[in-house]
């Protein structure tokens, strides 16, 4: 087992860093090692992306900083996770929530017996201002076709409830957004759309967020920051620029390494290729 | 042996243990009594007493338990599953079986009554049978009506959740009852478990019947007398040994006032001779000897009892053996044990009839506020015929 | 299989075919233990006293039982609150055809457990509709319609009275000791336990697990979803149906009073203790809970020799005990023995790199 | 592709859920041999398409031919039969089984062991009938990669594996006819590659019919032979991948009209 | 026909009905926002019974303090229940916690009998009339009490559930712990509440149960009683408990009409609402008012 990937460059200190991952290694079930000593830093007001490929570990890493590994027989066995200095490793998932973290869980994960506004009303459960209403006018406006949407969510389609979800987020106006896979089942149109809301919310509420995304164009043009992981390690990190010129992140992630795109038509070899590891 | 093993299954939980209690805690005491002024003959008894919740797997095994380390001579036993699941064991191991369980079909040690299944030659238990306490009432139900000057034929009918136990007595009582003239309707079938049972009391009240006969325990009674008070039930109410006890009068209050039942021993502070024994045993869980007992204690005691001169006759045809234990009831005629007289019934054995007895006592209770009493109407005698053996 | 594979039994699993995939036991060494101890089994009745003796039979016709139950609960995730009604129609059903046509007790038992396979199939139907909890409540309808049944059907279950059931017999030799009733138990619960397994890792028992875990979706893989809601509902009847009848032959008598919904709960407490969907948690938790309540008699009559006098109190302590066992086991141990088993399993295969 | 008879053939079908319209008079034909893409905005009735063609809904109205059988009024579990197999949008994996069982699963029309027969094992051939088909599901282990977590239990799989069993499940089923429902969601792009590979060779090499929703236009433009526009229930446009893209209308409703030059430019996000 | 005995059946079936729906209810409320159910349900109504009964009896309190204390000591020992033996079992399988729940029936059946005893003993005076007389049928004045809390409580828990944050709060962790808890959800305290009210609402149908029939064991059987109640109503339906609960109540007196009438095949009392029960999920699987499971794909 080595040691975790050395940085490939100093992150821009002057920022104030308001999540920090710290070597970690996460086991499931007591015998399933699953991240080998992840690091990274999440400096507030920022968007940092966290990419790689499938099985890789990212939305481990989410779990692990939500507290929600502990319903999954998952448990953070090394290192430490200090959200504002402090240590937030051991606690539970709804005290994470009230502290300003809040996770958008991969796989849409909406409360499927219950109705669109429910569901946005559950996302605003921690607060308890009287502009929830507002709020929920704000998601409609933003995802217009939720606000047709009267029966239950479980009838919605995949992207509905995908922005569903993202709508519950809004909703909850929490300091920290851990965004697992936003943009998974969203059409084209959308997925432009929920980036350039994120960025909004990121830019001008100031929310900082840590974002999971297999679209890596897309989340590397609203990044700041960026980490790529392989088997529960990160193997290379850097600002969106650098890795969006690093070569082996055009070629396996950004499409186009050199030169032209391949049609994925004209892709003979699938086999896996060698990478960073 | 110096010691004499018998096993003692206990209902002290699960659904009985209303009167499982009192009847057990009457044996254990019985038997402590027993021990402690001499034993059968200088023996001891070693006994061991097993809750076994009325489960009958659990008897079972709590018998084969017995079975490789007691080696009983005899048992005091419990309900009626459990009592009939070990009907065939003890009488292969040749075990005398003294149970609670009053089915008439026990009675028959041979099989030579048609209506029998199978023999039962071990078993014993103390008091009327089910069917012959319930005949008993009916034939004092008929004197009831003849002594009231009501004319016309009496409607009689049974009560009672749609089980072995309360069905025991339901064919036999009822073809009495029509040869005594009664008109026996359709019965009534209400639950074991105590509930709100207005129904059955409002259907009771628009059936007319003028005897009711309630067949389940006195936990099920309570609610339905309770029920049957606010509909404003006129029938008179008539219950088994079983149905109906001191706890079952204090619970039901005034409802219950008026009710006829069959009481297998004397009450506790009865003036007969045998009370002050009575009281001496049941100082031996209660040295205060405050503790008033219910009369499911004195019948567990009087089992205790016969089960113990049995020995003692055993004893004298040549040792203590479940088989002599078994021909020392036999030899029992009209009998009382000594220091109980007045408490349990005379009772008489033979080797082709275990009918105990066929002497009903019959009793009345009312409450008054905090207190009760308790009243003697009759003893009935209910006539031995042969057919009625083993039903 | 090459014997190759024997030498290495202890350090990870080396398979080369299918064939060794498919084995019933993940490893030679749990082959042989499995073996041992069927072996030991063999010679128990010469070792053990009559009261272990009928505690084994106990596990054993419960055993069987109880792994019908796993079967729709665990396997096909329809829990049924009514095992103990089938167990009971079993029971009676080889005392019936005993007693009213003079078959053999020996044919008696597998007949009557296909009698409450068709009994099973029958109170199945609902599932085809139902799910869930509402088909949980239907099936404790089926448990109280059918204790019902037992009362009233004089001609089947000799009503209130209860039945005789004769001893097993075979080839005119009756088996009515402990001693020689406990090889019967033995061949049917070593019987039923393989075929189980088998059935489990075959197409209908995998359909099974399917149903459980996506029903949607299984249906769309081309399986019959009413078909097999139902299907398992007959073959755990046919497991109950059986215990059931070795119950009635091992206690002689059967009467209604005891198939009542208690035990259809301990039923389900054995297969939830055991492990859900587990053959072997079947009999773990079997053993478990017809074990409880005699180590908790031991400890209150040893209790009971200190203090006496007070074994009424220490009865209530013993009924407490073990609804605390169970809570307490539960709370320790919520995936039941099986997965505890199946953990310890893992550790010593993947040791010293259990990480 | 050659004129030889539709495989699939769906008329004017129309389904709606009280007051919603998922689809309204859709008709269109897929081919044999082909690859037919679906797309369009999210809600358009995409995956209600699938759920009508594979049984988990009834059309309102409208017919559904396969292989000359009309498929309306078939339940779910006969259309495989007929052979048609699916993957699911939000997946639906049997989470508690391994790999292997889940996979084993999609060949349940194919094997003929029951209860009685399975019980056995040994001696009714159970054993040797599970073998083969053990010894096939193996090769689409093999094909589809996921040799390594063949003994993983599908439920603690990342999100992406198990995008990947399920392929393996509809394949081990089959068919003639695969309905794929955004197969390629939560992938990156050499993921994306390699299932497209998959796709291509199940279509070419397997000879297997797909059906495809996507919304990656990158993929769905380079692999796919024809493509169905669907938006609010109704289809809006069908044809060659080039021609589709060309549509002002599609463009509009699905791709967002302004900044789009080809689909490629869609999918690789650039955002103004 | 007699149709005097028949309204008289069908008002003891509203009266009675009532009471199962409070209980059933209960129920409800452990099942909306656990989806555990309660095996020991019948035990909250045996401890709420003996609890006052006691309080009554041994310590002579006057009812309306008596009461109101048995209701907060309820809530103690729901919250206290939830602290100690469910906790552990957040996020652990459901049939688990169900398992529990039979667990604690058998312990709490035990300790009650231990404690107090196992004989019916009666519940004091507590009101002047025992009983008031409706459609020339007397009804004991506990039931007139049980159905206007039951209408109160029921309204209540309407309410509570569609439109309190609690309500939410509760309905998304029944939906699934994991998704409840990422929401800020504290998971612990919804089982809480949800443990706390129920017991309280319990001991409410405990004593009137106890005041109707006297106190014992056997009280605890409506645990199981009213499992049809709840199924036929929809088992996460509040409406549906109470409706539920009337029509179970009025079954069981027209079965009992029909059989001491007509059939006299006995038993019918007890049997009848379970005929009822699967004819009726037959033709809707989700009782009357229980939601449908979502079965999209
Ligand atoms: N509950 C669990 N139990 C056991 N192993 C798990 C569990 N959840 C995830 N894993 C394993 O952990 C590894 C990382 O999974 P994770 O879901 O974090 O990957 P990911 O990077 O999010 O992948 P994807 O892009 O496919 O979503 C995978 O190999 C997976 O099999
Ligand atoms: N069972 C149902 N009940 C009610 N409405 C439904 C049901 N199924 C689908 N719908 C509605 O029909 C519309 C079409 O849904 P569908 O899932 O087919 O969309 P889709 O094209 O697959 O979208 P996406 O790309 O987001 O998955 C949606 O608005 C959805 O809310
Ligand atoms: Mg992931
Ligand atoms: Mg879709």
């Amino acid at each position: 087992m080595s040691e975790p990937a050395v940085k490939v460059t100093e992150k821009p200190e002057e920022k104030e860093i308001l999540l920090s991952v710290n070597n970690i290694e996460v086991v499931y079930d007591e015998v399933i090692l699953v991240l080998r000593g992840i690091s990274l830093d999440v400096p507030k007001g920022e968007l940092v992306t966290l990419l790689g490929p499938n099985g890789a570990g990212k939305s481990t890493t989410l779990k692990a900083i939500s507290g929600l590994l502990k319903t999954e027989d998952g448990e953070v066995t090394r290192g430490t996770i200090t959200y504002k200095g402090e240590n937030i490793a051991n606690s539970s998932p709804d005290d994470i929530v009230r502290k300003g973290i809040f996770q958008v869980m991969e796989g849409r994960r909406i409360v499927e017996d219950m109705t669109v506004i429910e569901n946005l009303r559950l996302g605003a459960f921690t607060r308890r201002d009287r502009e929830i209403n507002d709020d929920i006018e704000k998601v409609f406006h933003y995802f217009p076709r939720l606000k047709e949407r009267t029966g239950l969510a479980g009838y919605l389609s995949g992207g509905e409830q995908q922005m569903l979800a993202i709508g519950r987020a809004i909703m909850a106006r929490p300091e920290m957004i851990l965004l697992d896979e936003p943009s998974m089942g969203l059409s084209p149109l959308l997925v432009k759309e929920v980036f350039g809301i994120i960025r909004n919310i990121n830019k001008e509420q100031g929310i900082t967020m840590l974002l999971v995304e297999q679209n890596a164009n897309m989340a590397l043009h609203s990044a700041s920051y960026g980490y790529v992981m392989e088997s529960g390690k990160i193997v290379l990190d850097g600002t969106a620029e650098e890795l969006l010129s690093n070569e082996d992140m055009k070629e396996f992630y950004l499409g186009g390494g050199s030169g032209e795109r391949k049609s994925f038509k004209n892709i003979k070899s699938y086999k896996r290729r060698k990478r960073w590891m | 042996a110096d010691t004499i093993p018998v096993g003692h299954l206990a209902a002290y939980t699960g659904p009985t243990s209303g009167v499982g209690i009192p009847y057990g805690n009457g044996i254990d005491d019985a038997l402590a009594y027993i021990n402690k002024h001499g034993g059968v003959n200088g023996k001891q008894i070693k006994f061991d007493t097993v809750d076994y919740s009325y489960n009958a797997p659990r008897a079972i095994a709590t018998y084969k338990k017995w079975m490789s380390s007691l080696k009983p001579v005899a048992i005091q036993g419990w309900g009626t599953a459990d009592t009939e699941a070990l009907v065939k064991f003890i009488a292969r191991d040749k075990i005398a079986y003294i149970s609670a369980s009053y089915s008439g079909h026990l009675t028959d040690p041979t099989g030579k009554s048609p209506k029998t299944k199978s023999p039962a030659p071990y078993n014993f238990f103390y008091g009327p049978s089910y069917s012959d306490a319930c005949r008993g009432l009916v034939q004092w139900a008929a004197e009831d009506w003849k002594a009231k000057g009501k004319s016309g034929k009496p409607k009689f009918i049974h009560m009672g959740d749609n089980h072995p136990y309360p069905n025991a007595p339901k064919a036999a009582c009822a073809e009495y009852a029509k040869e005594l003239g009664f008109e026996v309707l359709p019965s009534i079938v209400y639950s074991l478990k105590p509930a709100d049972a207005k129904a059955q009391c409002l259907s009771l009240k628009e059936s007319g019947a003028d005897y009711a006969y309630l067949a389940n325990t006195s936990s099920s009674n309570i609610s339905l007398l309770k029920s049957c008070g606010t509909v404003g039930v006129k029938t008179q109410f008539l219950t088994n040994i079983w149905g109906w006890d001191e706890n079952s009068i204090k619970a039901t209050g005034d409802a219950g006032d008026g009710i006829v039942w069959v009481v297998g021993a004397a009450a506790w502070g009865d003036d007969v001779p045998g009370m002050k024994t009575l009281k001496e045993i049941s100082k031996m869980s209660d040295p205060s000897g405050t503790k008033r007992r219910m009369l499911h204690y004195v019948r567990g005691v009087c089992a205790t009892f016969y089960m113990k001169e049995a020995m003692v006759k055993a004893e004298a045809m040549g040792g203590i053996t479940g088989e002599n234990i078994k021909k020392g009831f036999e030899q029992m005629k009209d009998f009382v044990p000594p220091g109980l007289e007045g408490v349990c019934t005379p009772s008489t054995w033979t080797a082709e009839d275990h009918r105990g007895t066929t002497l009903v006592n019959v009793y009345t209770s009312k409450y008054n506020g905090g207190d009760f009493k308790m009243t003697k109407l009759a003893t009935v005698e209910v006539p031995r015929r042969p057919e009625w053996l083993g039903w | 299989m090459s014997s190759s594979a024997h030498a290495r039994m202890n350090c990870g699993e080396f398979r080369t075919t299918y064939e060794q995939d498919t084995t019933i036991f993940p490893t030679p060494l749990s082959r042989r233990m499995v073996i041992a101890a069927v072996v030991f089994l063999c010679f128990a009745p010469f070792v053990l006293n009559a009261y272990f003796l009928n505690l084994g039979i106990q596990i054993g016709y419960y055993a069987v039982a109880a792994l019908g139950l796993n079967i729709v609960v665990g396997f096909t995730g329809q829990i049924s609150l009514g095992h103990a009604a089938f167990f009971g129609f079993g029971a009676f059903a080889s005392a019936w055809l005993n007693n009213s046509t003079g078959i053999p007790v020996f044919f008696c038992i597998p007949l009557a457990g296909m009698m409450t396979m068709a009994l099973g199939l029958l109170v199945g139907i609902p599932a085809g509709r139902i799910k869930g909890l509402y088909l949980a409540i239907a099936t404790l309808a089926s448990q109280f319609i059918l204790e019902d049944f037992f009362a009233r059907a004089e001609w089947f279950t000799g009503g209130v009275a209860g039945a005789m059931a004769n001893p097993f017999s075979m080839f005119g030799y009756e088996f009515n000791t402990d001693q020689s009733y406990w090889y019967v138990v033995l061949v049917y619960l070593v019987v039923m336990f393989l075929m189980a397994t088998n059935l489990l890792r075959t197409r209908d028992g995998r359909a099974f697990v399917a149903v459980r875990d996506h029903y949607l979706s299984a249906e769309i893989m081309g399986i019959n979803l009413t078909k097999y809601r139902i299907l398992s509902f007959g073959i755990s009847s046919f497991y109950a149906g059986v215990g059931g009848a070795l119950f009635g032959h091992y206690l002689g008598f059967v009467s209604a009073e005891g198939f009542n919904i208690l035990l259809s709960i301990q039923f389900l407490g054995m297969i939830i203790i055991g492990g859900l969907g587990s053959v072997m948690g079947s009999l773990m938790g079997t053993v478990f809970m017809v074990l409880l309540p005699e180590v908790m008699e031991a400890g209150v009559s040893l209790a009971g020799g200190f203090f006496p006098g007070v074994t009424q109190a220490l009865a209530y302590i013993k009924e407490m005990s073990i609804g605390l066992a169970i809570i307490l086991f539960l709370i320790f141990e919520p995936d039941g023995l099986a997965h505890r088993w199946r953990m310890i399993k893992a550790y010593w295969k993947l040791y010293p790199f259990s990480y | 592709m050659s004129e030889t008879a539709p495989l699939l053939e769906v008329r004017g079908v129309s389904l709606s859920f009280g007051g919603v319209h998922a689809l309204t008079d859709v008709s269109f034909q897929v081919r044999k041999g082909e690859i037919f893409s679906i797309i369009g905005p999210n809600g358009a009735g995409k995956t209600s398409m699938l759920n009508c063609i594979s049984g988990r809904y009834q059309p309102n109205q409208g017919s559904i031919v396969f292989k000359g059988k009309e498929l309306i009024g078939l339940r779910p579990n006969d259309r495989c039969n007929l052979g048609i197999g699916r993957t699911f949008q939000n997946l639906a994996l049997f989470n508690h089984m391994t790999v292997l069982d889940n996979i084993m699963v999609g060949r349940h029309h194919l094997l003929k062991n029951n209860f009685l027969t399975g019980s056995i094992y040994w001696l009714t051939g159970a054993r040797r009938e599970e073998l083969r088909h053990r010894a096939e599901v193996e090769d689409i282990i093999d094909f589809l990669e996921i040799a390594h977590i063949r003994k993983s239990v599908a439920g603690t799989l990342s999100y992406g594996l198990r995008k990947r069993v399920e392929l393996a499940r509809a394949v081990a089923l089959r068919p003639d006819l695969i309905l794929l429902d955004e197969p390629m969601a939560g992938m990156n792009l050499e993921e994306k590659e390699d299932m497209a590979r998959y796709i291509i060779d199940l279509n070419e090499e397997w000879g297997m019919t797909v059906v495809m929703i996507e919304h990656d236009m990158g993929v769905v433009m380079d692999i796919s032979h024809r493509v169905m526009v669907l938006d609010f229930g109704k289809k809006i446009a069908e044809g060659l991948p080039d021609e589709v893209m060309a549509d002002p209308r599609v463009r509009k409703a699905y791709l967002g009209e302004d900044d789009v030059e080809d689909g490629r430019e869609a999918r690789a996000g650039e955002v103004a | 026909m007699n149709f005097e005995l028949l309204t008289q059946l069908i008002v003891n079936g509203l009266i009675v009905g009532t009471l199962y729906g409070v209980v059933a209810m209960c129920f409800v409320l452990i099942y909306k926002s656990t989806q555990v159910v309660n095996f020991a349900q019948g035990e909250f109504l045996l401890i709420g019974a003996w609890t006052c009964w006691a309080l009554l009896v041994k310590f002579h309190l006057p009812f309306w303090i008596g009461f109101p204390v048995t209701l907060a000591f309820m809530v103690v020992f729901g919250i206290l229940l939830q602290m100690v033996v469910l906790r552990p079992l957040i996020g652990e399988p459901i049939i688990s916690v169900i398992m529990v729940t039979i667990g604690l029936s058998m312990f709490f059946q035990s300790l009650m009998g231990w404690i107090f005893g196992v004989y019916a003993k009666p519940f004091p005076q507590v009101f002047e009339i025992q009983s008031v007389s409706f459609l020339g049928l007397q009804i004991q004045t506990a039931y007139i009490m049980s159905l206007v809390i039951s209408i109160i409580i029921m309204i209540g828990f309407y309410y509570f559930f569609k439109h309190s944050r609690l309500g939410l709060a509760m309905r998304a962790t029944a939906f699934d712990q994991q998704v409840a808890q990422s929401l800020g959800i504290s998971v612990k305290k919804v089982f809480a509440a949800a443990w706390a009210i129920s017991a309280l609402v319990s001991a409410l149908a405990g004593v009137v149960v106890g005041m109707v029939n006297g106190v014992s064991s056997a009280l605890s059987f409506f645990g199981i009683k009213v499992f049809p109640v709840v199924i036929l109503g929809g088992l996460d339906s509040i409406v549906g408990s109470i409706v539920g609960g009337l029509i179970i109540g009025v079954l069981e007196n027209l079965a009992e009409f029909v059989d001491s009438q007509w059939l006299h095949l006995g038993n019918m009392y007890t049997i009848a609402p379970f005929y009822a029960l699967v004819v009726i999920l037959m033709i809707k699987p989700y009782g009357l008012f229980g939601t449908k499971d979502i079965e999209r794909i």
